[in-house]
């Protein structure tokens, strides 16, 4: 793994940036409906929805808006927040955080939760542990998060009061006590895929010749499971992780409602439905790179793990 | 030369078939129920999924309404089994296009590479790092809410991963030996492609279809949840179990049973995923 | 009663903009008068006025002027002065018709004039809703002084900047506002209203709202006591709170009607005919409704039936308004004497995602479906169904409308008047109504100001522009302790007099 | 001067354009040498897998790399390939009779109503019986399954078969079977044949001339006979020191070569071998030897056979070289 | 077994040595009753057909086969360090096998590729075993794991430590796990097929290499291989594997001129020899039994020309048939003599000395 292939899969977001940066510019302009309208609801007279549109300078021809806001962005501006009317970037910036503390607070609950599992499941293979372990996380990949949070929420939350109902509070320390609930419905989610995968690919590790060729240089089981087995098995896992892992970033939305966690996927869909095109394109730019990011980082643990992964 | 050569060489009776995994066979025991509540729902609930009754809001399971009653008095099990065929529709039109396009694509450009693959892999590079929910939402309001426009969305980008599956397994199988031999006979290009690699290399894909049905009713109930789902009063099981929240405490089983319905499914389409990857192995 | 302490009070949303003026949500307008004070404020049943900043109003005998007296010895939050300099800046900035889209509530003010401490208002003509305005929360006052020494070099530059941490002349001011979080309020210690213990108010120290959007985990949030208050209860769940021994659920009477607003015109957007211009059809719909049935099935028993287009608790309801009874067989006849013996097949947007258009709707599908009115339903996000009703593209949906000032004129002006909304989109224009709406906005005599309502009220409901359904209350559940909140029938929350007791 | 489009291989094309390596009808020419030394590439470039950059290869004076479409398909039918893989050389999902009735009806090389006879035909020409078509390739054999390999490249009734690493993978027992199979095939239909091998005793076993290739360039061709009895290039010898013989009392303790192959991205300058080979001197790493006939068909390609060159350097071992090529 | 020469006792001594795999299609009885001893400082050639149950016996002699594969009969081991009775390595309990395992016995997997494991340097899987079984950590380790490397005569081996596998060539591959199996210095080294995957070239550098260790570290090996050229080259004596069972056991000398075992007879007949360029083979007929469902009596019967019914009527045990010779063939006595020129040859001429060439002087 070397800098100049990290600086040339930096460089290469910046042509998708741009391709995501056209198609989304022209798909918020593209569906209907305005901010204006949707902001003042039923009591704004067009007098006033053509005003509000001028003062914020969407009475332009698209291609004008187009140029404003690409020449904004090469000044490191994303605009304004129509709703808000505080600037996308500063929105951004106080919300990613929380997002990106949950995110990664879910990928390491459910990777917890997967290995093990997935490891005794596989050394257990077509027992009844292997099938309570399976049936549980099919469970868990099919209940909709909604559901699933809630229902955590109410037991583990409320009956038992084991967890804080909500929010996500103030100190490092805080945030992992209050969003856990939501890291565990979507760790679930998470394990439920990533179960599957190391389940099978342990069981295919666990036949190579290696193992064997481990056991019999008379190594200790665990050692053979950690060294030989797991760090094999997680070459094929940490991808799919990472293409998880970019999903769940933009995809927190409903456990962030549930949760009552004011991260970014509950501010791009409030953006969306009322049109704050300014949001929905900074965080829209955002989340792209974000996501490019993840998948180049994945990348680059895939390679770590995987000597034998081209990297050049 | 007087070459001795066997005339016959006699072969070897290997059973034809190999059984079926027993998670399979319940994996088509399920399907098959549910595929009979899909087509005759009527067979098996004496209630109409849409008839309000009154007299009977929110009530519990009872011998009559095994399922309880929803907060209209409609039955809850005769929605869940009128949801089926709704949700096995979900399951079937948001996969299908994204496992068709996907796979042929995959295939296409796996076969030929070159520019056509560089320019489809920059296309999923932009698929898959742009908010999958704007683009539904976009989708849905330019077109309309419904399930016809859910599937759109879902299936502009959801072929992405059936194109990665193929095209990498057939970048794998056009080097296996078989494949080269096909070109070496003198078949067209479309021959070695649609005949012989392509049965080769679609198994990852039939088995992820698999996985993806059940995303494929989860995503329906998500986008139900935000209203972009099947509309009312079709009974649809993630828009029942997002109606049921607000009955959660007060009335679980309107939620709870649609719920393990979507359960049921992803099992089903689990085990039928996981029989198939074992049956669609080719034997060596 | 207990001074002092905290209350946390789970919101669904948070605010947006804490301008007064600029604002225009009721994300924020529920919320303004705790932070900003009106020279009058709306009583608690927001029938009628009652003094605030101002002790008396006085009004010329033509009705032309208003004079005003300001309370002695009233201070902003941050204990300067409130002076007449301030209440001409105030009102001024609020009636300015490039600002906002509220300065119509006080179009008849021609200009303002400060004395001492009395504020002079001359208008264009007798004005019958003006103390009602200058009791609604675009007519808050502000300290010129603080607001022109916000950042910006407009006014809306300043006024964002001014919002972000705003000084008002309310029971409280903002502390500390993590967006779509949580906004921290403290009491304000120059309040001039004195509570039942003769000292200031308010009496909490502290009021904190917690943004939880989703309706369960605000309830369980409340049920595990870690909030002492939750608004937008779902009426669904209300019997269940009101038998939770450490509950109280309060349901406060409001303005809100919800409805469905019908395309009255002949053709629909997409060129094809539209039975709902005819008003047998629209009555037909009407009477096809159980609004009984509907308010157990969607409100839970918490609504009453629509009997008019206005809320009963709107100034100058009539009370003797009927609107209409569930009769089958006479929608069955008016169909068919409309001419649609086959029935009629119509389509109504809902707001995605909303439980209770669905529920709605849902059950509107059955009722009408018995009198062969087919109904489907269109789910849409507030920003396509907003633009598609906006462009007149739609044949019914689903509304709702909450006063924001205490008079019957706003309501009037935007579902009755054709105005520049064409009658809430319906493209309903009736000439009469026309007229005597005109009439009433110069009438100062109350009584004969109800007269017209009352004939406005008859001719629309005979019209049938809309599709009554029902009045809802504010479903608000409070901790037992919580002693002292109200939300009046405008919406506004109101935490002056609220406190927490042991 | 050529390069396939990943690189190396090329080589083994270069050689033969420098070579003229030309088989003859009937004949069987085996090629030898180590792994990764381009005989695979060199026999699919003959059937067109891979094509050259440049360089020629004519068969029966048609510039083959120059074929297109159904000229090319037209020369496949003629020229056939035979896989070394019994596992993956057939198409796991259709039986034997599929493959073969597709290969009959693609070239039309029966009418329709005479495939089924001429498939079992073919089936019993490789030995195997006719209710072999309804099987599926995973309830054969490996040898079973390179008798269907080869029955499929026989349904195109080609002149020549190119077979690369035929027997490789199988038994000894079952290898000889094989080996029976495809004399008699090339005795009864007069085939061609390059036998592409790492099994030396095999090739000499089947060869007429034998082709050693090092590093992706020809070191020696030369008849059978000739190259096993009296190898010249030192590579050669050292490949058949190294073959283990059966007699248990004939062993040697030092190996035959010493080193290991070069990675074929970094072939050594001048002669490739020259880093393993104990009679290097200077020249062999700045000047490549070139391919050159030492008398009898006997082509070497080694500076010290190379009088012209070598003269110059000392008369000596001049005299000493041509001692030793003419044994 | 047959000590013969060196009268000392067998360093392992294997008794009845039976393989049970079940899988769908039945139990597959992959090693059936197998016996033989091996000496101390002897290598033992173990051959046999693909399929025939040479690599499932050797993982059997480590009690590598997991449940639910299973092994019954005795692999007596006698090499322990701490001198006393012999011990049955079948029974020992893990923790005192992992000792043997690697520690005396040490194991060569068939392909380098797919036994060391892709993510983990060379040097980690050699240090990884001089931790277990010499307790050498850090420095040392390494310093002895170049050491290793350099004795299997890989060039520059401080610096290929860092190296992973696939960075080496397919020969560099077997000679780090040669390495990696002397790392703890074992008193038994088995061998499957090492060479198999190899270049003549580099087989013959590496069988030299094992014979070389095994003269200086005086190791017993036990060599699986196929192919018979490698045998006549490396083994003291063979044993030869047919469908699960031993079915001739001979110094190696005497296994290539005097087979007693028709399968044996058949498989150096089926060789091509020097003198018959271009005429056909003679194969054995048919193909390896199906080890689900063995035919009655001697397995090799259906394939074999001199069955009788008798063959086919029991399976005939292992019979000492000369001295040090044992061979499960009824008919031994009645297979033709092997035409000893044409199997037991040589691949070049004898004639041919390489220093002959010419020598380029400078
Ligand atoms: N598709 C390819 N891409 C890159 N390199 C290739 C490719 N095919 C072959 N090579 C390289 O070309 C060289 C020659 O390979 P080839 O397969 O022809 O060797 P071979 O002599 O047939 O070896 P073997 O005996 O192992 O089959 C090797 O170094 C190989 O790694
Ligand atoms: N884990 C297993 N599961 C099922 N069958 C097995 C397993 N391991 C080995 N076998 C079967 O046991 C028999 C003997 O296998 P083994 O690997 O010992 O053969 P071998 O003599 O080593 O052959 P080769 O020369 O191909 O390595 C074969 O039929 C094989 O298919
Ligand atoms: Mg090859
Ligand atoms: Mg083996």
């Amino acid at each position: 793994m070397n800098s100049a292939y990290v600086i040339r899969r930096l460089l290469q977001i910046i042509p998708l940036f741009l391709a995501v940066m056209v198609l989304i510019f022209v798909l918020v302009h593209l569906i209907p409906g305005d901010p204006v309208s949707t902001l003042l609801g039923d009591r704004a007279t067009p007098d006033i929805v053509a005003r509000a549109n001028k003062e914020l300078g969407l009475d332009k021809p698209l291609i004008v808006q187009f140029g404003l806001f690409v020449v904004q962005l090469l000044h490191g501006n994303l605009g304004e927040s129509i709703n808000l009317k505080i600037p996308v970037l500063r929105l951004i910036g106080e919300r990613l955080p929380i997002t990106l503390f949950l995110t990664v607070y879910a990928a390491v609950l459910g990777v917890l939760m997967a290995v093990p599992l997935a490891v005794l499941a596989a050394v257990r293979r077509n027992t009844w542990v292997d099938a309570l372990i399976r049936g549980f996380f099919q469970f868990g990949l099919s209940l909709p998060v909604f559901y699933l949070g809630l229902q955590l929420l109410t037991l583990l939350g409320a009956r038992l009061g084991l967890f804080p109902i909500g929010g996500y509070g103030e100190t490092f320390g805080d945030h992992l006590f209050h969003l856990f609930l939501p890291a565990l419905t979507l760790g679930l989610n998470l394990a439920a895929v990533l179960v599957r995968t190391l389940r099978s690919s342990v069981i295919e590790v666990l036949t190579a010749e290696y193992v064997d060729f481990a056991r019999a240089k008379g190594l200790r089981s665990g050692v053979i499971m950690t060294r030989h087995v797991l760090r094999n098995a997680m070459i094929a896992t940490v991808t799919l992780l990472g293409l998880n892992i970019g999903a769940l970033i933009g995809g927190a939305v409903i456990t962030e409602t549930v949760f009552a966690i004011p991260g970014v996927g509950r501010l791009m869909v409030d953006a969306i439905f009322s049109r704050d095109y300014p949001v929905v394109q900074g965080l829209t730019l955002v989340f792209a790179v974000l996501v490019a990011l993840v998948f180049l980082a994945t990348d680059l643990i895939h390679a770590r793990l995987d000597p034998r992964a081209e990297v050049v | 030369m007087t070459a001795t050569l066997p005339a016959t060489v006699t072969v070897a009776p290997v059973p034809r078939r190999r059984s079926l995994k027993p998670t399979l066979i319940i994996g088509l025991v399920l399907l098959l129920i549910l595929l009979l509540a899909a087509a005759f729902p009527r067979l098996f609930t004496p209630f109409s999924p849409t008839d309000f009754d009154y007299t009977a809001i929110l009530k519990g399971p009872t011998g009559k309404h095994w399922f309880g009653t929803d907060n209209f008095g409609r039955d809850v099990f005769s929605r869940v089994v009128h949801g089926t065929r709704i949700d096995l529709q979900i399951a079937f039109f948001t996969t299908a296009f994204p496992f068709v396009f996907g796979t042929l694509l995959g295939a296409v450009t796996g076969f030929r590479g070159r520019w056509g693959d560089a320019v489809v892999g920059r296309v999923a590079d932009l698929v898959v790092v742009f908010p999958f929910l704007v683009l539904v939402i976009a989708i849905v309001a330019v077109l309309g809410p419904g399930l016809t426009n859910m599937y759109i969305a879902v299936s502009a980008v959801g072929w992405v991963s059936y194109w990665r599956l193929t095209r990498g397994e057939v970048l794998a199988q056009k080097k296996a030996e078989y494949a080269q031999a096909a070109q070496v006979l003198g078949y067209s290009p479309a021959r070695v492609l649609l005949r012989h690699i392509l049965p080769n290399a679609v198994t990852p894909s039939v088995v992820y279809l698999m996985t993806d049905m059940s995303l494929g009713i989860l995503l329906g109930a998500s986008l139900g949840y935000l209203g972009l789902g099947a509309q009312p009063p079709t009974p649809e099981w993630g828009v029942m179990v997002a109606d049921g929240k607000n009955f959660m405490v007060t009335a679980w089983w309107i939620s709870t049973f649609p719920g393990l319905a979507l359960t049921l499914a992803g099992v089903t389409f689990s085990l039928i995923g996981d029989g198939l990857a074992d049956a669609l192995r080719p034997r060596a | 009663v207990t001074r002092g302490g905290q209350m946390v009070f789970g919101r669904y949303a948070d605010s947006l903009f804490l301008d007064p003026v600029l604002n225009d949500a009721n994300l924020d307008i529920w919320i303004l008068t705790n932070l900003y004070d009106t020279l009058l404020q709306p009583t608690d049943d927001g029938k009628s006025v009652r003094p605030g900043l101002a002790t008396t109003y006085v009004l010329s005998t033509d009705g032309k002027t208003m004079r005003l007296t300001l309370r002695p010895g009233i201070k902003f939050a941050d204990g300067s002065p409130i002076t007449s300099a301030d209440v001409k800046f105030s009102l001024d900035r609020a009636r300015n018709p490039d600002n906002g889209a509220w300065n119509g509530l006080l179009e008849s003010i021609t200009s303002v004039t400060a004395g001492n401490n009395l504020v002079t208002l001359t208008l264009k003509h007798p004005d019958p809703t003006l103390p009602a305005a200058l009791a609604t929360f675009n007519a808050a006052i502000m300290s010129q002084k603080l607001f022109n020494a916000a950042a910006g070099a407009n006014d809306a530059a300043k006024a964002k900047a001014f919002a972000e941490k705003p000084v008002g002349s309310g029971p409280f001011v903002v502390s500390d506002w993590k967006r779509g979080s949580y906004m921290v309020l403290k009491r304000n210690p120059y309040y001039w209203k004195k509570g039942e213990d003769g000292k200031a108010l308010p009496y909490l120290d502290t009021l904190r709202f917690e943004i939880i959007p989703d309706d369960n985990t605000r309830i369980l949030k409340l049920q595990a006591g870690e909030i002492q208050g939750a608004e937008f209860i779902p009426l669904s769940r209300v019997a269940e709170l009101k038998a939770n021994p450490k509950l109280n659920m309060l349901l406060f009477p409001s303005t809100k009607v919800n409805d469905l607003i019908l395309n009255n015109r002949p053709k629909l957007k997409d060129g094809t005919a539209n039975p709902l211009s005819d008003v047998r059809v629209r009555q037909a719909l009407n009477y096809a409704v159980n609004r009984d049935a509907l308010i157990q099935l969607v409100t839970f028993g918490t609504g009453k039936p629509m009997k008019s287009f206005m809320s009963s608790a709107t100034p100058l309801f009539d009370t003797t308004q009927k609107g209409y009874t569930f009769d089958p067989t006479k929608a069955k006849a008016l169909l068919a004497a409309a001419g649609y013996k086959n029935g009629i097949d119509v389509t109504s947007m809902a707001t995605s995602g909303s439980a209770d258009d669905l529920a709605l709707l849902t059950a509107l599908q059955q009722m009408w479906g018995a009198v062969g009115i087919r109904l489907k339903i269109e789910q849409l996000d507030t920003a396509t169904k907003t633009a598609r009703y906006r462009a007149n593209d739609f044949q019914m949906r689903t509304g709702a409308w909450t006063d924001d000032i205490a008079d019957p004129s706003e309501i009037t002006g935007y579902y009755a008047v054709f105005g520049a909304t064409e009658a809430a989109h319906t493209g309903f224009k009736n000439d009469t109504i026309e007229k005597l709406f005109v009439q009433s906005q110069q009438e100062t005599s109350r009584v004969k100001r109800a007269g017209l309502y009352r004939q406005i009220q008859t001719l629309y409901t005979n019209a049938a522009p809309t599709v009554y359904l029902y009045e809802t209350p504010y479903p608000v559940a409070l901790t037992k302790n919580v002693r002292g909140f109200s939300q009046i029938p405008l919406g506004y929350n109101i935490f002056e007099r609220t406190s927490l007791e042991k | 001067m050529i390069s396939r489009w990943r690189g190396q291989p090329v080589r083994a094309v270069q050689a033969l354009t420098d070579v003229n390596l030309s088989v003859r009808r009937g004949e069987t020419l085996g090629i030898v040498g180590e792994s990764g030394c381009g005989k695979s590439t060199l026999a699919r470039t003959l059937v067109r897998l891979y094509t050259a950059d440049s360089g020629e290869v004519k068969y029966d004076g048609q510039d083959v790399m120059a074929l297109q479409g159904a000229e090319l398909r037209a020369y496949n039918r003629r020229v056939q390939m035979i896989f070394q893989d019994p596992f993956s050389s057939l198409n796991p999902r259709m039986t034997v009779g599929q493959v073969l009735r597709e290969a009959l009806s693609v070239h039309k090389m029966r009418p329709a109503e005479q495939i089924p006879a001429r498939v079992t035909e073919l089936l019993s020409l490789v030995g195997l019986p006719a209710e072999a078509a309804g099987r599926l390739p995973h309830e054969f054999s490996g040898g079973q399954r390179q008798r269907i390999g080869i029955a499929r490249a026989l349904a195109l009734e080609p002149e020549c078969l190119i077979a690369d690493e035929l027997v490789s993978a199988l038994d000894v027992s079952v290898q000889a079977q094989v080996v029976n199979l495809l004399l008699e095939l090339q005795e009864r239909l007069n085939l061609t044949v390059l036998f592409v091998a790492h099994d030396l005793r095999l090739v000499r076993h089947l060869s007429h001339r034998v082709a050693v290739m090092y590093l992706g360039r020809m070191v020696e061709v030369a008849p059978t006979q000739a190259t096993f009895e009296s190898p010249r290039h030192p590579y050669t010898q050292g490949l058949l020191a190294a073959a283990p013989t059966l007699d248990p009392s004939r062993r040697s303790a030092a190996p035959a070569i010493s080193g290991e192959l070069p990675s074929p991205l970094n072939v050594p300058s001048g002669c490739a071998f020259r880093t393993r080979c104990p009679h290097a001197f200077e020249r062999c790493a700045a000047e490549r030897p070139l391919l050159k006939d030492t008398g009898e068909g006997h082509m070497v390609a080694c500076h010290l056979y190379d009088p012209a060159e070598h003269a110059s350097t000392a008369t000596g071992a001049e005299t000493e070289r041509r001692a030793a090529a003419t044994p | 077994m047959t000590g013969g020469a060196a009268p000392t006792a067998p360093l392992l001594s294997v008794r009845d040595l039976n393989v049970r795999i079940p899988t769908p299609g039945g139990e597959l009885h992959a090693v059936r009753g197998v016996n033989f001893d091996l000496m101390p400082g002897e290598v033992l050639g173990l051959v046999g057909e693909s399929g025939s149950g040479k690599s499932v016996t050797l993982r059997a002699l480590l009690k590598l086969h997991r449940a639910p594969i299973r092994m019954t009969g005795e692999v007596m081991y006698g090499g322990q360090t701490q001198a006393g009775p012999p011990q049955n390595l079948l029974t020992l309990p893990d923790s005192r096998l992992r000792s043997v395992r690697g520690g005396q016995i040490s194991m060569i997997f068939q392909e380098p590729m797919t036994a060391l494991n892709p993510v983990l340097s060379v040097g980690e899987q050699i240090t990884e075993n001089l931790r277990e079984h010499k307790g050498l950590r850090g420095k040392a380790a390494l310093d002895r794991a170049a050491e290793l490397l350099d004795l299997t005569g890989i060039p520059s081996p401080r610096a290929r430590l860092a190296d992973y596998p696939h960075q080496f060539s397919g020969g560099m591959r077997q000679r780090a796990m040669i390495a990696i199996a002397l790392a703890s210095e074992p008193k038994l080294l088995l061998a499957d097929e090492p060479t198999t995957a190899l270049d003549v070239t580099i087989q013959d550098q590496i069988l030299r290499l094992l014979l070389r260790l095994r003269e200086e570290l005086n190791m017993s090996v036990v060599l699986v291989t196929h192919d018979l050229g490698v045998v006549a080259q490396t083994c003291d004596r063979v044993a030869v594997m047919y469908g699960g069972r031993l079915m001739e056991t001979a110094g190696v000398n005497e296994l290539f001129t005097h087979p007693l075992h028709a399968y044996t007879h058949g498989l150096l007949g089926s060789l091509p020899g020097a003198d018959a360029h271009r005429r056909p083979l003679r194969p054995i007929p048919g193909g390896p039994p199906d080890l689900r469902r063995l035919p009655q009596g001697c397995t090799f019967a259906p394939r074999c020309t001199y069955a009788t019914d008798a063959c086919r009527a029991a399976e005939p045990p292992l019979m000492e048939v000369a001295a040090g010779h044992h061979s499960a063939c009824i008919h031994y006595d009645k297979l033709p003599p092997i035409g000893g020129a044409s199997v037991v040859e040589s691949l070049i001429p004898e004639t041919l000395v390489l220093d002959t060439l010419p020598e380029a002087s400078l």
